[in-house]
């Protein structure tokens, strides 16, 4: 994860198969609040690309070595956790 | 080849070309199995009554590595008696009859290698983030690996 | 090559030359299966703490190549959406490595080609008659498929 | 099965692996009685080659179409039962 200002993290949003046709990409930074849940970052997602609210499926949020589905369970930015605490 | 040299090996591959039966055949061999079991999964020219002209895979390849890895390790677990494993896996254009997926896997005897085979691909089509866009005739459709959600990949 | 030409056929062959995987994967490929499930026997380097250094093979052809048919026909009546089988065995000198027997399948879906495969070399293994010759550095003993006792082949 | 004279039938013995070793060929023909098990064809094969007692094992005996395992039940010599019924 790359933090670039003193503010939010990104996130690295990966499209694959029908959703990388909807997005019309393949991947994209989203600046994200510093503890969000997946369905919110969905949310955020569909914000940018309307067209991909009729797919969950195929998307994949990835942060560095792990990956998460989409849950209302909150995503540890650990990566940003850990240059915080620096 | 001493035995004492071929420690256990994984060979993981995604690749655009070919696969080779032969090849993931011969990476699995040692001197000390006596049996080698082996999957292909080929395209097939039909699904659900409609013809399929090709498939397109495409992967999450830094992922799908990972899973796979974590297969390997699986297997390793549940038979210790397997010697090497191989798992190929081809993206982009597949036509009919030709390979997506060729797993081997060798072992001293053959109900191991038998077992571990079967876990292999099915576990493969569970969770390896791999997508198959299913193309017939006038249309297609995207399929994902069914169970291909994760929560946290270090599960 | 229509699907309707493509009848299910069954590939039996005992020969003393080198067996190939690439060969009895192609024979069983079809347009309209999904899956081909294969099993090779090779020769292993070791028997109880001995050391193996070859295996001689030698059939009761007929009878081998009949009770190899039967093993097709139960498989067919065991998992009727197989496509093709084909089994070759090799006789005479197998060295350490090189096979000795393989068998493939060919079905739709999965399952029933990696089933079918299991059962056709454990079969394979009890009732065929091929005896083997295990050659250590100094000595050698001769092996039957274990339960190869006939009453009657036309059990 | 080939029947030679009015007399007896032959049954043809293969032997295989160990026991043709042992026997020092692969096939022969062995006059049988009509009604035979193969036990007594077993013993009769056991006064031809005396070696061969220590094994039973991959010796098949060879009837068209059909073999047996040595047995006290009665082998029954189709072929030859057919012939003579003709």
């Amino acid at each position: 994860i790359n933090v670039p200002s003193p503010c939010r993290p990104q996130v690295t949003v990966l499209y694959f198969a029908r959703s990388a046709e909807l997005a019309g990409l393949r991947s994209e930074s989203v600046c994200v609040p510093q503890r969000i849940t997946s369905l919110q970052l969905w949310e955020e997602i569909v914000k940018i690309h309307p067209s991909a609210e009729c797919i969950r499926i195929s998307i994949v949020l990835a942060v560095p070595k792990s990956s998460f589905m989409l849950s209302t369970s909150v995503l540890k930015l650990k990566g940003y956790e850990r240059k915080k605490k620096k | 080849m001493d035995e004492r040299e071929d420690v256990p090996k994984d060979f993981i591959k995604l690749k655009s070309e070919k696969l080779s039966v032969d090849e993931v055949s011969e990476l699995v061999i040692s001197p000390c199995c006596g049996a080698v079991s082996l999957f292909i999964g080929t395209t097939r020219n039909n699904f659900e009554g409609k013809k399929v002209v090709r498939l397109e895979y495409e992967a999450y390849t830094s992922m799908a590595e990972m899973e796979i890895k974590k297969i390997c390790r699986d297997v390793r677990q549940k038979w210790p008696s397997v010697r090497h494993i191989a798992m190929h896996h081809r993206l982009g254009v597949v036509p009919v009859t030709e390979a997506s997926v060729m797993i081997a896997v060798s072992s001293p005897h053959r109900a191991e290698s038998l077992e571990a085979v079967t876990y292999c691909i099915n576990t493969l089509k569970a969770f390896v983030p791999i997508w198959k866009k299913e193309i017939y005739e006038d249309e297609y459709s995207w399929k994902e690996n069914k169970e291909c959600f994760w929560t946290n990949s270090e599960k």
